[in-house]
Formats: C-alpha cells, structure tokens, sequence
C-alpha cells in the first residue's frame, strides 16, 4: 500500500505551524503525536500561550472599574478582544453585540433563557436539525419542559445533508430555528442562508452554532443573516473557559437578563435592579479576562494565515484523507457525511469493519494517533445513523498528508489486532 | 506618559471646588433628570428650566467625581442663557473631543506598562477607535473654533487620556440631553 | 510622620513570594507596583502561569471522552483539579459535589435557577444580608420576579457586623438564606455559625458566599455547616475563567438540570434526555480545563503558605493598616466595617476628607498604587452606609508594611494635590 | 508504560469474538435491565432468571467495546448456577479489582507523557484514590484467593491502568446488580 503522497499545493505551511504548537513535538507512547482531534479541542500556538502569561505577568487587574494604570488597561485589553472577535465574525457592532460566555454552550443557554423565555409559548415550535450538537439541543429541551413548546427536527437525507423538501410544513408554527453551521460528526457545511431565507419569511429567528465552522471557514454573520451565532475559543486556537454569542444589536437590547450578579447591572437596590447596557447585560461576575486575550491572538493567528487559505488547505486535506480510506479499505470502511470536500468541514467520520469506535481509537493510540470515538455529542443523529458511535479523525491547520497516512497504518494495525 | 496634570487642569480643580448653578430648581416649571454612571454608581441631577428656546435656568445636583462634578459645573456655566440649538451645537462638539481616537489607546496616551502588555498581543493596537465610549464613526479632530467654543471645558480634553474618566466626563451631558428631551416634550 | 514601621512576626516571608509573582516587579508611571486590589482579583505566582502553560504545552485534549493518552491524562489532571479544590474547603465527597463554574457569580445562579426554581413559590422569603455582594442578591432578584417571592435582609451594625438581634422575626417563613463569609467592603467575618444553626432550626437552608474568605482563612464546609458554598478562582491565586459550587451531595442529586449541552447528559433523545451524574449534570459544554488545573496549583501554592500563616500575616498587616491611617489621618479617614482586625478580611474601605474615591485612586495611581474606588458591587450597602463609593485597599500575602506606607504617602499627596 | 497487551489480553478477544450468552430471555418470567455507559453511549441489556435464589439463566444484549462485551461475556458464564449471594461477592472482588489503587494514576500506569504533565502540577501525584471510579475508600489489593475465584475475568486486571475504560468493564456488572435488584423485588 503506497501511499498516494503528494505535495500539498495550498499556501499553508504545516511545517512552519507546527512549530508554533509545542504540543506537537511532544512523544506519545514512544511515537510522534498525530493530533487528529482538533473539532473536539484544537491545540493552541505558543503565541496564544505568550499573550496569556504576558498579560497575567504585566497588567493583570479586574475589568471595568479600576481607575489606576493595570487595571484600565486590563480592560482596554478585554475590550480589545470583543471587538477583534467580533470584527472577525462580521458583526456590525462588536462592542455592543459579543458576549463573551465560558463556551458555545452557554452562549445556546442564554439566548433559551433570556430570549426564549420572553418569546416563546406552548403553541410555538423550535426547529432543530437531525445533526445538531446537544449544545443546540438540550437547552432547548430544558425550556420546552417548563414551557410546554414543541421541537422538532429537519432531517438528513443519506449522504449526510439537511433534507429541506419538507421545510414548509416543518416550518408551520416556529419560532426559532437552530441549526449547525458545520456539524461536528459528519462534517457537513449546512446551506443555512436558504434555511433562514425561508425561517425569516414566517417570521422565525436563526440560532447558528458556528463551534465548527468558525475555526475553519471564513464567516460572516450579515452575509450568512442569522440572528444569533454562538461559537467556542478553545476549538480555533483559543484557550478553554471562553466562548462567545452574537445577537442582532435590536435583539440582545430587548432580551432580559440571564446570569445575575456584578458587571450586569446599572443599579441594585434592595427592591430590584436595573440592567447594564450591553453587552455587559449579559456578562455576570468576572469575565474570562486571560481567555478573551488569549482569544484575540488565535483570531490574529488565523487572520494571519488567512480564513480563505485554512478553507483551501482543509479541502485538500480532507479530499485526501477520503481519497486514501477509500482506496485502502474500500468496503470495509463506511465515511458518514458528504463526498465532496467541497461542502465539509475538518471532520472524518467512519465505521470501520465491525471494531468498536473505541477499540479502534485504543489502538491507534498506542502509535500516537489521537482520534475521537464515541457519540460526539449528537445522540439523536447517532440514532439516525443507527450507529453507537463513530470513530472520527479531525484535520486542523497543523495536519499533513503524514497524519493522513499515520491514520491509515494504524487502522491497518487495528484490523490485525482484532483479527476479525 | 500621560500625568496627572493632563487630568486636572487648574480650572477644573477650580470648578470641584467653587461649582456652579449647584443647587435645585422648582418642578415644574423646570424639568428635573437624573443620570447614572454605573461604574461608580455616581449620579448627576439635572434641573433645566427653558423659555422660549432659551435656557432660562439650570440648577446641578447629585454627586460625582472632580471630573464629573467640574464637568457639570461648566457644562451649567455655558449653557445658562444659550439655545436649545446651541447646546446640541456644544453636546456635539464636547464629546467629539472625548472620543477616543484611532492609535491613542494602544498609543501615545497609555502608561509604560501597557505599552509593554499590548506589544505583540495581536492586533491591539489599531483598534483604539472601536472602544469604549467611541460610537460616533464620525471621530474627528476638532476645529480651533470648536474647541475655543467649549471654553471653560476645554481643559478636559486630557481626560481622552484616562478612559475610565470619559464617562465622568460625559455623565452630565448626557443627563442635559435626557432633560432637554422632557423638556421639549419629544423622544 | 515616621512611619511606625516594625519587623512582621508572622511567619510569611512576603519578600520571598514577591519574587514569584511576575507582575510586581513591573513598574507602573515609573513606581514599583504596589498592589492593593487583591479583593478585586488577586495576581498569579509563576507557578500556576506555569502549570496552565505545561498543560497546553504537553497534554491538552478535550476531556472525558478520550480514549488516547493526553486525553485520559487531561481528564486525569481535571478530576484532580476538582479533588484538590473540594478537599482544601474541606468538602466530604469532592468528586461528586464539586462542580466547577465560570466563577462565584455562575455558583449562586447556578442554585438559584436550579435549586431555586424547584423549591421556592411566591409565598417563600428569601433572607441576604445587607452585606452581600451583587452576586448573592441579583440572581435572587431576577428569580423573585418571575416567583414572586420576598426578599429580606439581614441589617448590618454600626460598626459593620450583621445585626442579629430580630433573626427569628427575619427568618420566619424562610426557604434560604444568602450570606457573605467575609464582606469584600467592611472586610467583616460574618458569624455564620451561629446564622446557620438558627436558619437550619426553621427548615431554611443556607448558601455561603466564600469568594472573600476561601483565599484568606481556613475553610471547611462541614465546620459551617452550610449547604451551598460558592468561590472564585481569580481571588485566590487561580486564573480568570474558573469558579466553583460546593453542595451537599443530596441536595445537588435532587436538583434539575440548570445549563444544557453537553457532558451533562447520560442520554438525548428527540423528545428528552437523561441527566448525567453529579457533578457532571451541571456542567454543561467543554469546561475550563486549563483553568482547573491552574487553580489547583493555586491551591497547591495556599496551602504550602498554610492558610492558617496567611491569616496571622493579614491580621498582622491588616491591623498595621488600621492603626497607620488613623494615627496619620485621625478624623479626616472613616474607615468603614470592624475595628479589630481578628473580625476582618484583608479589606479597608475608607472615606477620605471629601475626595471623591475615584479622584484618589487616580492620584494613587500616579504613585504605582492600586486600589479600588467605587460601589464594589454592593449597591445596597452603600446606601446603608450612604455613601455613593468607597476607597478600598485590599492585602494579601505578598504585600507587606512598605506597601501600607505608599498608601499613606499616596493620601497625603492627594490630600496636598486637591487642597480642599 | 501500559501497552496494548495489558488491556487486550488473547481471553478478552476471545470472548469479544465469541460471545457466550448473548442473545434474550422471555420477560416475565426473565427480568430485563438496560444500563448505560455515558461517556460513549454504548448499552448493556441483561436478561436475568432467577430460581430458588439461584442465576438459573442469564443473557446479555446491547452494544459495546471489546472491554464491555467481554466482561459481559465472561460474567454470564461465571454467573450462570451461581447463588445470588455469590454473585454479590463476585460483584464485590470484580469492583475492588477495578478499583484505581494510590499512586496508579499518575503513577506507573501512565504514559510518558503523563508523567511529564503532571510533573510539578501541585498534588496531583498523590490523589490517585479519590479519582474516578473509585468510590469505596476501603480500596485494597485482592488476595489470590479472591482473584482465582473471577476466572477469566482477571484478565480484566490490566484495564485499571486505562481508567476510561474502567467503566467498560463495569458496565455489565452494573447492569446485572440492577436486574438482581429488578427481581428480588428490593430497593
Ligand atoms: C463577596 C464577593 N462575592 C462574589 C464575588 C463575585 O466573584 P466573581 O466576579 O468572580 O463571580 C465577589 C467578587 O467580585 C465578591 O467579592
Ligand atoms: C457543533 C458543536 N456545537 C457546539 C459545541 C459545544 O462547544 P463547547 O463545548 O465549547 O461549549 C461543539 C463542541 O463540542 C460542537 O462541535
Ligand atoms: S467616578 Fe463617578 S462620575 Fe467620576
Ligand atoms: S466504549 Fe462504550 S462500553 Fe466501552
């Protein structure tokens, strides 16, 4: 079996990126670390480390109401990252329109407990998707209990794309759409802008978690003309403890308050409280100070390589990684999701022969290659896919054909382990 | 580095300590609003009494800082006996003179130590005009005459230095916008 | 005005942990950094920088569902993170009743939405004090509006001590109480003890705000016998990004879900889910990971302090504070809140002649000194103290008696500079 | 470092390729339990027959790893004509065995690079005991005696050294303890 190796032709350097992320010169069991995990969590570039200590180890202060030097710059910082974040997302307004949040999930959380609760009613419908991530989902599920609505699910058809045929009468009644921009297990790059065409014209809100489109795609709220958009630092080069929501400025304005405590409000008297403007109306307590600077200097990482270049070096990557599973193991191994490249993201699902996902990903371990097994997350769409689980391999910025093919030794080895 | 005299012009240690028009109006005639600055939790109070397109009379109360306080003391100081069109001229032309400009917060403005905290922290740097207290894309450099029409307040233009500040600064005259809008009865 | 300066006896060597906090070796408008606003957040030892950065550096993986190696290991260091921190306040069964937070503000929403929602109606009374920080009294405020339950306070005394001569008129028909350990204004520590017995004697259960205690004296939540207990990271040492709930097992077992995603479920369906087992059910998304484990090393680092040195160090210091101020500045300084420093937190919030608060932390700032002016979230205290703001110096383990002497330097040039 | 044949022992994928008992058993008069294992959402189904206090017959259904379906496998065969009070020390020693011991976790089990990562990270090293599956604080090493009486399923010894396995294996077990308590009509 000869690898197919070819030189990448795109203008991304994997060699040059890899020695930005320390983590990958590290040894696993002996063997070089293969991180193909990245839609779980990506790794983060010494640059986003550097930013983090510099800031603890010079300026450090709470945000927002110092007077003295550190402290207002700690918050011109902070201020800083929402409007780079923002700016980075094509939101018209960042400093009032991006809440920063611990994750993706909170930002889903809020828009159902603020917006949601305001909104909707027993007679209303929540439209999901079949591939939606549990963060798009659950929350929604938690305020239908108390609030008595109904959700249902726009399904996927067999090569892994939203079935639209029946979006009329899905979308008699809604009130709010939620839907994946990029979904985490079959990789699939949604065509929202026809969904929240169609979901405007009966007068429903778009909800669109980016948490796997953002790190890997150029993305543009007013372009894609959703309502709200949630995504996740620690998936596009960020740290962990930081995700962020962005709201239609008219919208956020009129939605109550979520989390309540300090920073949210203008006034607190012992008979109530008056919010803050926003976007500080959503942020409750201390802020992820450290995750939001760390975050900004991912979005400048990206922004350096540049969005459209990560597009082009994922779709030639992906393009190959399906390329060789196909040829190597051709019926044993069955990929989820779309057969274009062209219309994925970074993630490569499959069941191989009949290993179970997580022997399989025991085993590659034992060379050095990182890949998820397990339901991503997504239960309802495992069901739909009759499935447990899935293996899955994500290709991220620092990947090469040598991952590639460091994936398909180990699937060799798996297959000979078991023996079956 | 911008020091402490940039922040407190003698004339505006002057105007916290002697304030003036400090005091209340009756209600009605004049109409009374309050603002809040909720990062301190100061409050100006503003008594406004018009008269034929006029400000007749303009009383301050509540409490602040030197820089809200002096700020109220001369906003009262150069709008008693002006227009209601004039005073929209000077609401103007003061906060474009607080409005942050581009460069300024990574900037000539900041303190040593944040030159060292943003200094490869990304693209900090250029982004000074999208922050804080800076909605009007408009920003500009204000006109000798502009800034000769302000008087007094002139002397908080260093307050672009202190970011916190700007919103001392701005408290009153966003209170006077509030009152002239009741006032006039619109909005 | 000679300073009083006199060698420490305690045995924290405040020289020697300067050296491992970066920051204060910067030097602010050509001053050495004097940091007072520890209360507001405190800064980082190298060691917990450090730990954070080792983490992304060599095993950084989304955590508890990998199978490979840096994955099992960051859930490894995540779940210990959670050990490490329940056991430091003493928390009978941590891996369960842990459960961490974006910080002490999420902790309070956390029990009120969750716990709240399911145990209160509109004929309850919920009992805070008038000490309580924003973050024990909005989340209160916004479930009262949608209940319709009453909210009381506790009054404080005139010497900033919980005044609980009417508590058994105050607790009756109580559900729960709120109560600061420690007030982050008049440094007071509350008599929770004795709080607590008389809360539990009518059925009522308590929710400790610890965020001002846990970084400054021992804490054990079985000796105060509490059933919620909140605190923050960024307080105690720890990074931004991370705070946590402590519960008493069976009441969190008994309450629903709060923020939906996912980690918290055992199961999705299209028409509901499964909880997850504590303390996963209520962290929902990717938690903070880095965050966790830079809090541990916090923790690691307070208790090779030992948290019972740390307290004689800041009623040393705190004492010193109180004893300098009045002696320079007599009747021209209130300070506010109990005047034995034993009663105390390492807060002194004073009013100074009639300088505006802000006004003189600017000009303290000119001087490298940093302390915080303002409502300090406590909007109904100040006006039980009528004031609109406080000045506010807060002590911690590396400062020292030099550190006090530029806050009295720094008043006196305020003093001179505003010549009133 | 803990390699691969640690955890696949040749017994375990014998049994994972050859399941014994798999298949159902008609409820009523079977009892029927399904239990879950939330981190990958795999299922156990147990099927349980009990007569005169005794496992008169036992099958397994569901979906699983290798470590699940083996230790379901195995345990089915061990079960099988046993007492039910057997069963509950079976139950008992399989758990002790799989209980993660001081030190193991940032101990020899780990992987090199774990050993790097937890190096100087606080106290890690000393909490093994109280992570994960660990819950019984009266955790000790097994007597031969009592790992001679679990058959082949001490070939299940090794997967302690990768604890998210750990609840692969205790998955079935768990699951069996649910269907005894099913149909002794308790708890
Ligand atoms: C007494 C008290 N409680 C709660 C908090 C809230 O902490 P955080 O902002 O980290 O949620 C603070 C700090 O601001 C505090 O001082
Ligand atoms: C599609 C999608 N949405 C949402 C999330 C949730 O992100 P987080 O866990 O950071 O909240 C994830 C990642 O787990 C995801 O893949
Ligand atoms: S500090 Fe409150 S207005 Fe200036
Ligand atoms: S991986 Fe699911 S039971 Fe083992």
């Amino acid at each position: 079996m000869p690898p197919l190796r070819v030189e990448m032709t795109n203008s991304i350097d994997t060699e040059l990126i890899q020695k930005d992320f320390p983590i990958l010169s590290t040894q696993v069991n002996g063997q070089r670390l293969v991180y193909l995990d990245s839609a779980a969590s990506s790794q983060k570039p010494i640059q986003v480390l550097e930013a983090m200590d510099k800031y603890y180890s010079t300026t450090h202060a709470n945000v927002h109401r110092g007077v003295y030097a550190i402290a207002e710059n700690a918050t011109n910082l902070y201020e800083r990252a929402r409007v780079v974040v923002g700016r980075f997302i094509g939101a018209p307004n960042p400093a009032r329109e991006i809440v920063f949040t611990k994750n993706a999930t909170e930002a889903v959380n809020l828009v159902a407990y603020s917006w949601g609760r305001a909104n909707l009613t027993n007679s209303d419908v929540v439209l999901l998707t079949e591939m939606e991530h549990h963060a798009n989902i659950v929350p929604w599920q938690i305020l239908a209990q108390q609030l008595g609505f109904e959700i249902r699910f726009i399904p996927i058809d067999r090569s892994g794309y939203l079935n639209l045929s029946e979006i009329d009468s899905l979308l008699s009644g809604v009130k709010l759409v939620g839907v994946t921009a990029s979904s985490n297990v079959l990789g699939t790059i949604t065509e929202i802008s026809d969904l929240i065409g169609r979901a405007h014209s009966v007068g429903a809100l778009v909800i669109v978690d980016g948490a796997q489109f953002v790190p890997h795609l150029p993305a543009n709220v007013q372009e894609i003309g959703c309502d709200f958009f949630v995504a996740t630092g620690h998936k596009m080069l960020g740290p962990t403890g930081i995700g962020f929501l962005w709201g239609r400025e008219t919208l956020l304005d009129a939605m109550p308050a979520f989390l309540g405590g300090g920073e949210m409000i203008c006034d607190v008297r012992k008979d109530g409280f008056t919010p803050n403007d926003l976007p500080y109306k959503f942020e409750a307590g201390t802020p992820p100070i450290a995750e939001a600077i760390g975050l900004m200097e991912a979005v400048a990482y990206l922004e350096k390589l540049g969005m459209a270049n990560i597009r082009a070096h994922e779709i030639e990557l992906v393009g190959y990684a399906l390329d060789r599973l196909k040829s190597e193991f051709g019926k044993s191994i069955e990929i989820f999701g779309p057969s274009n490249p062209q219309d994925r993201g970074g993630v490569v699902s499959f069941s191989f022969k009949n290993l179970h996902p997580h022997d399989i990903s025991q085993i590659l371990d034992s060379e050095g290659v990182c890949i998820r097994a397990g339901h991503h997350c997504a239960k309802p769409l495992m069901r739909v896919l009759d499935v447990s689980a899935t293996a899955r391999a994500s290709l991220y910025i620092y990947n090469d054909y040598a991952d590639v093919e460091a994936l398909v030794t180990g699937l060799y080895k798996a297959d000979k382990f078991f023996g079956i | 580095m911008p020091g402490l005299e940039d922040l407190y012009r003698e004339i505006i240690l002057d105007h916290y300590s002697n304030p003036r028009n400090r005091g209340e109006l009756e209600v009605p005639p004049a109409v009374r609003s309050e603002g809040f600055n909720p990062l301190c939790g100061d409050e100006t109070v503003v008594y406004l009494l018009l008269k034929d397109g006029m400000i007749d009379d303009i009383a301050i109360g509540g409490r602040g800082c030197s820089i809200s306080s002096s700020s109220a003391s001369m906003m009262s100081a150069l709008v008693k006996g002006k227009s209601v069109e004039q005073v929209r001229d000077f609401t103007k032309i003061f906060k474009l003179m607080l409005s942050v400009h581009e460069g300024t917060l990574g900037g000539d403005h900041s303190h040593p130590i944040s030159e060292n905290a943003t200094q490869n922290i990304g693209p900090a740097r250029e982004l000074g005009q999208d922050l804080g207290d800076s909605p009007d894309p408009s920003a500009r450099l204000l006109t000798d005459d502009e800034l000769a029409s302000l008087g007094d307040l002139a002397a908080l233009q260093g307050v672009v230095k202190f970011p916190v500040r700007i919103k001392c600064a701005l408290l009153p005259w966003n209170t006077l916008t509030q009152s002239l809008v009741e006032a006039l009865g619109t909005g």
